[in-house]
């Protein structure tokens, strides 16, 4: 798969208030591919609200957001970019192989086919198990496995270390390495200290940006 | 919003930002007042004095200047909420959000209106409290579109999403709205009932017709008055720490 | 990737979810018929009473059971981030929610014509008026989905949406019930329907290209 | 035209004037209600920031 080698996301002077309560305000930053955005902050500091806007869950109240130069809604953002929340995003009525092959219809194929994608998140011969006999870890590490298995540039991730042990949190910061590698860009949040080899790790500080 | 030239835009936005909205509100307040109760004097003085009584219905007509502007209203309310709803949705304005809100308990009121008197008119002349007849019927329906507006404002929480989902619904609602009526005409034509459609039209006389028309004009001029004062509330509600907030309360102190 | 290819792909997820949880796909239909059989217990048995009510009976419980089936068209997707990741996808969102209402009719609409047969007999529908109680079942319960759809956008992010639903949607609904229960009536009384189910058809076609518009607009604000 | 004829409506006094009362109860609340309402949270918010300062 072919990286437009001009993909970028620039932010400009975003800002966004909730009940009546100012986030953040005059937020710009852009991203470009290999680099990795750290999102840090308080509990209420917007962390989660910013990265919903940048899914386009929720409008800004100011500002601006453009992906390769075009505003979000003429670009090709929505093919380029991928989400894993809070929730997982899967069912837990279907098989592994079920849910993540629903996945690849509402996409483009990515990198990895699915047998690639499961074994690289250690799920491999879990294709035909249900998603509900699965541990809170495995089921999060599935929801990672979407990732490879669409094409995306973008991962914006909430909270990825969340129901991980010690290994899983390995796992995905391998992942992550190898997206940034091969010319992907990640914004995440996460309460955990990131240990990426590489140099290009953005961090920006909510609390300060109002 | 590039079909719209700069300076008429540049002038909705600055109008539309709530301290110029709210100051221009203020200023159109003694206007409206002065304007309203032109209307409504001599319109009920004409009502209820000067035109005479209506050869079949006696007095009982004269709740015609009443019933019928306020059934024009709750219809015209509604049809205000779904344009402010579209405004909304398209320019994300939040003037026109504030606008819908706040015009919704007014035309719920108007709505709310036009049944209790077509039902108080409609005592002397079936007999009856409640007939299901094709207005009374749409009237019956329309409150409860009024009413599911307000409602899902008020389970809302956050109230831009709110403000989104009542838009939408008045659009729903609008498109709905002949839909819903012309059935109900044509099942009430289907099932005639003891319907005695002398509520329709007494063959009405010039004497008749015109407080008609200045109630129905004053009744307009009092839903801008009672949609600002309801509009004014809300601006403050949603944002009670702005700047502009901020300087009225000093203002005022 | 093609637009239909994801239109087939979620109506065959939600069939195949439907499926595993069969055990709840049969709840509308027993309610349906519930609701039937409680009417000449409250009203009384004589035939002739059952028989003038039984359009309008039946036509008010297929009402209620679509209303009561509703809540499951977006609920559990919104609970574990499906729709979220529905919102992402680069595909238009409302031919998306297309495919959610084909699969929720198809395994909750589609049904009731099986049972309406039996509430017939119940109701001493008379035979000539089996053909039209179908055929307005096909083309109306369609309609209640997608007129449905919209009031289950705008509030499936509530806890509490069941009371607000139905007051959003029932009003909606008032056109469908009024054409339906009158051409079942008719047919009854062996009086031509053709005006009735060409407007329940004009009804459907638009509801079809006008609704998804506003639920894929609801769901984007329920999401937020 | 005199008043005691005015206020009988003919007979129909109670359906006339009864209307005619419920439409003004209903206007004066909606008229009145969000300015009392205003005037409330006017104070609430005058109180508050002296509060803060």
């Amino acid at each position: 798969m072919e990286y437009s080698h001009s993909a970028k996301l620039d932010i400009a002077e975003l800002s966004c208030s909730r009940d009546d309560r100012q986030l953040f305000s005059g937020l710009s930053f852009s991203l470009q591919r290999g680099q990795v955005l750290l999102l840090e902050g308080s509990n209420g500091s917007g962390k989660t609200t910013l990265l919903r806007i940048l899914c386009g869950f929720r409008p800004a109240d100011g500002g601006q957001i453009y992906w390769i130069g075009q505003p979000l809604a003429g670009s090709s953002y929505f093919a380029d970019m991928a989400y894993v929340g809070h929730a997982d995003g899967i069912k837990k009525e279907l098989t592994v192989l079920e849910n993540l092959r629903f996945a690849l219809a509402l996409s483009q194929p990515g990198h990895y086919s699915i047998e690639q994608a499961l074994q690289k998140v250690q799920l491999a011969g879990y294709d035909d198990n249900l998603v509900q006999t699965l541990s809170a870890g495995q089921k999060r590490r599935l929801s990672l496995a979407r990732l490879l298995v669409t094409h995306n540039i973008l991962w914006i991730l909430d909270e990825p270390f969340t129901s991980l042990d010690k290994q899983g949190i390995e796992l995905i910061e391998t992942l992550m390495d190898d997206h940034v590698k091969n010319g992907g860009m990640v914004i995440l949040t996460s309460h955990h200290d990131l240990s990426l080899s590489h140099l290009s790790l953005q961090r920006i500080h909510l609390d300060s940006c109002l | 919003m590039s079909f719209i030239p700069a300076p008429i835009s540049r002038f909705f936005h600055r109008t539309a930002s709530p301290p110029h909205f709210y100051a221009l509100a203020d200023k159109l307040m003694p206007w409206l007042t002065a304007l309203f109760l032109l209307l409504l004097i001599p319109g009920l003085y004409g009502g209820l004095v000067m035109a005479p009584a209506d050869y079949q219905q006696g007095d009982s007509y004269r709740i015609i200047y009443i019933h019928v502007p306020a059934a024009w209203m709750s219809l015209f309310i509604y049809v205000m909420m779904a344009v402010m709803g579209g405004i909304a949705l398209v320019w994300r304005m939040k003037l026109a959000e504030v606008m819908l809100i706040s015009s919704a308990p007014i035309g719920a009121g108007f709505t709310f209106v036009a049944l209790v008197t077509g039902s108080l008119w409609g005592k002397p002349m079936w007999g009856t409290w409640w007939v299901w007849d094709a207005r009374l019927t749409s009237e019956l329906i329309l409150l409860f579109l009024y009413l599911g507006v307000t409602s899902l404002y008020g389970a809302i929480e956050d109230k831009r999403s709110a403000a989104r989902a009542v838009s939408i619904l008045a659009l729903v609602g609008v498109v709905n709205i002949p839909i819903i009526h012309y059935s109900v005409e044509w099942w009430n034509t289907l099932h005639q009932g003891p319907t005695v459609s002398k509520m329709d039209k007494p063959s009405i006389h010039i004497s008749m017709l015109i407080p008609l028309l200045l109630m129905a004009v004053a009744f307009k001029v009092y839903y801008a008055i009672a949609v600002l004062q309801a509009a004014k509330l809300e601006l403050i509600r949603r944002e009670p720490s702005a700047q502009w907030v901020k300087n009225l309360l000093e203002h005022k102190a | 990737m093609s637009l239909i290819h994801a239109f087939f792909a979620i109506v065959r997820r939600d069939l195949l979810l439907a499926f595993r949880r069969r055990a709840e796909a049969a709840n509308p239909l027993f309610f349906f018929v519930l609701v039937v059989t409680l009417f000449p217990l409250a009203v009384g048995a004589q035939p002739n009473l059952l028989q003038a009510m039984a359009p309008g009976v039946i036509w008010v419980s297929a009402l209620l059971a679509a209303l009561l089936s509703l809540d499951g068209l977006f609920r559990s997707d919104f609970e574990d981030g499906s729709l979220e990741q529905l919102l992402l996808s680069p595909h238009p969102l409302s031919v998306l929610v297309l495919g959610k209402v084909t699969s929720h009719w198809l395994v909750t609409g589609l049904p009731l014509l099986l049972v309406a047969p039996l509430l017939a007999v119940f109701l001493g529908l008379p035979e000539q008026a089996m053909p039209t109680l179908w055929l307005t079942l096909i083309l109306a319960t369609p309609l209640l989905s997608l007129i449905g759809a919209i009031g289950v956008a705008l509030t499936v992010g509530l806890r509490r949406g069941g009371m607000i639903l139905s007051l959003l949607v029932l009003p909606l609904y008032i056109p469908v019930l009024i054409f339906a229960s009158s051409a079942v009536d008719r047919a009854a009384s062996g009086l031509p329907v053709t005006a009735q189910i060409n407007i329940l058809l004009a009804m459907l076609l638009m509801a079809l290209v006008l609704t998804p518009l506003p639920t894929a607009a609801a769901l984007k604000m329920s999401v937020n | 035209m005199n008043l005691e004829s005015f206020f009988a409506m003919g007979g129909y006094a109670f359906y006339v004037w009864t209307s005619y009362g419920i439409t003004t109860a209903v206007l004066l609340w909606n008229l009145f209600a969000p300015i009392v309402l205003r005037k409330q949270l006017l104070r609430q918010l005058t109180l508050k920031q002296k509060r803060t300062q």
